[in-house]
């Protein structure tokens, strides 16, 4: 779960760190007032779950608070498109205020899991406000990469050969290491999957500040962070996707035609490629998973007919943990509270296959059954009306 | 032989009484494993599905020696359930459970590394010797005995395979789910290696999916070892937008890693036959099988 | 550093831990008012820092109120000799005046350094109140240890298996888990060497209940601990030692006639040890270590000499990083205060030994020289009058 | 050949420029052990004792190549300082530093055991080779190169030790102090096995203490592998008092547990020659190997 950078700031004051002064503005008026108190210039940067801003026009400076207050207008209630928003963008509901601060040098510093290491990391870069990976890809050179593991932490001596390879002023080499502990601790203890200062910088004023920050929580653990859990910004959320995540299920809307109803995430993904494969295009990622309930798979298959762009839906269960029999009472559940205009193929293979069938066929709803996946593909793709 | 279970592999079921895991014991049962005990703390003493329950795995071992252990238990406490077992001796542990937070599966890898013990999954359908023993919770009826290998990161889309296989007239010699997960036990590399040296194993199936390391990870050790043995891999995820989360919490393009075009070449250039359409893996399987002696 | 029976109870009950009621009297009329208060029976338990206070009539029983003032008043003052005291015993300041509790089982439960493994271990017994050694010797099937990292910590399937063995009741296993996760936290966090509740017990109203306790925290540890530090009670200390500890001199008061003042402590043990071969008792340890002052010798000679049992004194230097110079002149600095009216031998060798030995005889005081480490111990065995 | 360090040992100083270290360093260089290089964060770049001092161990390491470190730090920063030199791949650490907290060891110590890193002390006067390299605070002088191994939980005692076999003529070939700690690094079981196989010692003075368990840790190993050598053994603390701590944080009698007396007996048994008399552990070994060809 990312948080926005203003409630990630939040976070680093408590842990000792430097920020620039800024406050969040939800009003034009609001972001006038803040421009006037901090002092011009000021950058006022859209608070928006998604990195690329700076690129995509949601970070912008203001040298007078007449102009704070024109680009907030213009930015608040728009949608944010970045590169990693998809086309539909994030909606921009609040700006963080922040004065404008001189800066010697910036910096990279990360910690996330390593998993391929299966280990945690902390990375620190040379050049900062960039994309790491990109520069790792790049100029590795300018990265230094140090392993550490959740039990015993990150210690100083690491935070200090990261600190004497940014060639840190040694007043600050100090305060880096001694924030690089609680910032360390924090993340094990609030169960981060990334946290990211970017840039950390060194100010005209001989300081070590964090300009920008990134939180990443790892969803499985919020049961035992509630507070946590708490700040979860909904509007940052797509509606169905919002809807599918009440339901336990893992919905992604997708750009194509063809609906998709599947169980397990594999076969799912698999099922996008086959729709692919086959010339179709797919509207949406839908697993329900493992635990589903009949209640559950009855709101899914809502959900995907409520997205307008779906032309043919392809259900497609293949019965382990779930039963054939609970997904098919499940969807007509759902056919019974919503008109089923659209062709719908159904393939069903594996436990209670017979019996699921049999309740979908004693519907007399018109499901289009096919005898396995290929077929199954074949005429979703066919019905959506993009054959090969 | 199979890979990791047979016939006389002896099974324990940590949660033994909950729902779900009473569910699939039953169904375990049914198959012909040879489960021995249940651990439930709290339900030490009770008999549950004719098996006796434990309080803690270190009793379950002392008193009936399992050496494979299925755990069943909630998220949260599903790394301790595994460095339980891996203190207690169990040699391979199987974890159902999704959801157990990263951090807490860093823990437990450090633990199984450290006690040498094998792990599948979390976040698995378990795994399955066709005929001899089933510690899992996949649909038994679909898999026959044969000498066809599976390695899968994926659930239904591994009984998708199977039953391809099994229509094609091929069985399975072992099929494990490595599990979802970004951090999981056993990878494609330490499961080929097991299947190399496995007589009843003549090719393996891989079912990769996007994200993470473990497909190139298996490219490069095919190359390196010059596998003896024919692979087919069918890669998941190719229509997979970057950065999105595709149901499992391991299946992410982040930035330039993982997508599925990157393994598919990899894996090609190890030598491994692509396949392209999910529903052909029985096909392409036969085909090439039936195209050596 | 050993504490209070009263203060481990503190930290006990701010970690969940049920205890007695009790309140500390540090005069008999107190521990009558509480006796009062509390209801009796109650037990009148001496603070004192030694083990073994029961058997040496420490701990009593009190079943009126007044009973309990004339107990009090009794044990209040006196000094109490247990079997790890030494024949001087240690003052009796106050009395943990505690509701006497009805049990159903006594265990014990501990938490300890494992030097020779170089980890912790949890270790409990299904019998409580006795020495775990002495247990762990007779009856090793009533004793189970979990070994753990201070990493990892006690991991909460450990602490079950604990509470299995201990075949508490069931409602009482989670009570014991929860409560021996933040015991073994606490012990990480403050640097305990060991920490024990014996007898831990099942009370007669189905309460787990820690009945009597005791934390040796790591006098290394200390210093990043003040808050600890200020529970030393320095009136359980031997004024000698506690003087000694001042100067940064590890002193221990023996019951011989030699005084002993030597560098390095293996050096200091020899010493002894040499001292009695030759038929000889030493006074004293005393090992003045590797960072000392001139001030430190000079006071360690002051204090070796303010033993009144002290017959003949043995200066055992073997210069490395210490310098014979500097003893030397520590040496002339003590003498130069106090009377030297008893014989002293000195042997010097290593670094500065020529200097430090001209030092001393120059002085004009009578110092006996000895030529090696066997003359120097035969010669103060002879002087202390105890000859071979 | 002597064990651990010899007149090639690349050395470097953690916390060079600190006062204790400085002198220790002089003399050191004096003694003609080959110093590399310091370390003392925010003194990069420096020269001190005509050393290139680094800010961490792993600059200096890239740029001197050194294969031992010793350590003078203050107490809370001893365990850090190991780690970091375990990290960097020192092979053989020597830790002066005195006072370091119990767990911090217990946490350094899994850090030499994960990185396969030899450790000597805390809390020890160092090794020394007699004529090649000297790692530590002993006084050089009072050594003679020879064939005389020696292993002590001692400071101040070793160099009684060594004076006396010195003065018998009897020259070392290896004196290491592990420590007075409760938690050391290498202790006697791990040096006598390198004293077993180095051609240069012909036997080994064992000077042990009170506390623990490793002189009867010593006393099985010497008797299950038949020890070649011979070996003498003086133990400290004969009289001293149960429960009380002498000095070193180890030496304390804790329960049953190691006593003087037990020790004595354990390595008597184990075909150890015992000596009595601290005075007369020169005469002693000289008797010894007088008697044998």
């Amino acid at each position: 779960m990312l948080i926005h950078e203003f409630q990630a700031k939040n976070f680093l004051r408590e842990l000792g760190w430097r920020i620039p002064a800024s406050a969040l503005a939800e009003s034009a008026k609001e972001a006038k007032r803040l421009a006037i108190e901090l002092g011009c210039p000021v950058m006022l940067k859209a608070q928006v779950l998604a990195g690329g801003r700076g690129q995509a026009g949601g970070v912008q400076k203001a040298s007078t608070p007449e102009e704070a207050e024109r680009l907030a207008s213009r930015l608040l209630g728009s949608r944010l498109i970045t590169a990693q928003t998809g086309a539909q963008g994030l909606p921009v509901n609040s700006l963080l205020v922040e004065k404008a601060i001189g800066l010697k040098k910036e910096y990279y510093c990360g910690l996330a899991v390593d998993r391929r290491n299966e280990t945690l990391v902390a990375i620190v870069s040379r050049q900062g406000g960039l994309n790491i990976e990109e520069l790792s890809g790049s100029r590795p050179e300018l990265i230094k990469k140090i392993y550490f593991d959740p039990d015993g932490g990150l210690k100083q001596f690491q935070s200090r050969q990261l600190a004497y390879f940014l060639e840190l002023p040694e007043n600050l080499v100090k305060d880096f290491v001694a924030r690089m502990k609680r910032l360390s601790e924090f993340f094990l203890e609030k169960d981060l999957k990334l946290l990211e200062i970017n840039p950390l910088a060194w100010s005209e004023d001989d300081q070590l500040l964090a300009v920008d920050a990134r939180m990443d929580f790892d969803d499985c653990s919020l049961a035992r962070h509630p507070e946590l859990a708490a700040l979860r910004d909904e509007s940052q959320e797509n509606e169905l996707e919002k809807r599918a995540r009440r339901f336990g299920l893992n919905y992604l809307k997708m750009n194509g035609s063809i609906g998709c109803l599947v169980n397990g995430a594999g076969l799912a993904m698999a099922t996008m490629d086959i729709i692919q494969h086959f010339g179709g295009q797919p509207a949406n990622f839908l697993d329900i998973g493992g635990g589903v309930t009949e209640e559950a798979v009855s709101q899914a298959f809502e959900l995907l007919l409520s997205d307008s762009q779906v032309v043919s839906a392809l259900i497609n269960i293949f019965g382990g943990i779930v039963r054939c029999d609970l997904v098919a009472r499940g969807v007509l559940a759902a056919a019974s509270r919503i008109s089923l205009n659209r062709p719908v193929v159904v393939r069903l293979e594996g436990t209670n296959v017979a019996e699921g069938r049999r309740i979908l066929e004693e519907s007399g709803l018109p499901f289009i059954f096919a005898a396995d996946f290929e077929q199954a593909a074949r005429l979703a793709v066919e019905l959506s009306g993009q054959p090969r | 032989m199979s890979i990791l279970i047979d016939a006389n592999s002896r099974v324990l079921v940590q949660g033994l009484t909950g729902k779900e895991a009473t569910f699939h014991a039953q169904r375990m049962l049914e198959y012909g494993t040879r489960l021995v005990a249940g651990v439930t703390p709290g339900k030490g003493g009770q008999v549950h599905l004719g098996l006796p329950v434990f309080n803690t795995v270190e009793e379950a071992v002392r008193a009936e020696a399992p050496e494979v252990s299925i755990i069943f238990v909630p998220p949260l406490a599903g790394a301790e359930a595994i460095m339980e077992a891996a203190e207690a001796g169990i040699k391979l542990i199987v974890c159902i459970t999704e959801g157990i937070p990263l951090l807490d599966m860093l823990r437990a890898r450090s633990w199984t590394k450290k006690y040498g013990t094998n792990l599948i999954g979390p976040n698995t359908p378990g795994l399955i010797s066709p005929g001899q023993s089933k510690v899992g919770i996949m649909p038994g009826h679909i898999h026959r005995t044969g000498s066809v290998g599976i390695i899968s990161r994926s659930g239904t889309l591994t009984y998708e395979a199977v039953n391809q296989l099994t229509t094609m007239g091929l069985g399975q010699s072992t099929a494990v789910g490595i599990g979802g997960d970004p951090v999981v036990g056993l990878k494609f590399v330490e499961l080929l290696e097991m299947f190399r040296t496995d007589e009843q194993t003549r090719a393996v199936v891989m079912i990769g999916e996007i994200g993470g390391q473990a497909e190139e990870d298996a490219a490069d050790y095919l190359k390196a070892s010059g596998y003896p043995k024919p692979v087919l891999a069918y890669v998941a995820g190719r229509t997979a937008p970057p950065g999105k989360r595709l149901g499992h919490a391991g299946a992410i393009i982040e930035g330039r890693q993982g997508s599925a075009g990157d393994k598919i070449d990899r894996l090609r250039e190890a030598g491994v036959k692509i396949i392209d359409n999910p529903a052909r893996i029985g096909l392409m399987t036969a085909e090439l099988l039936s195209a050596r002696p």
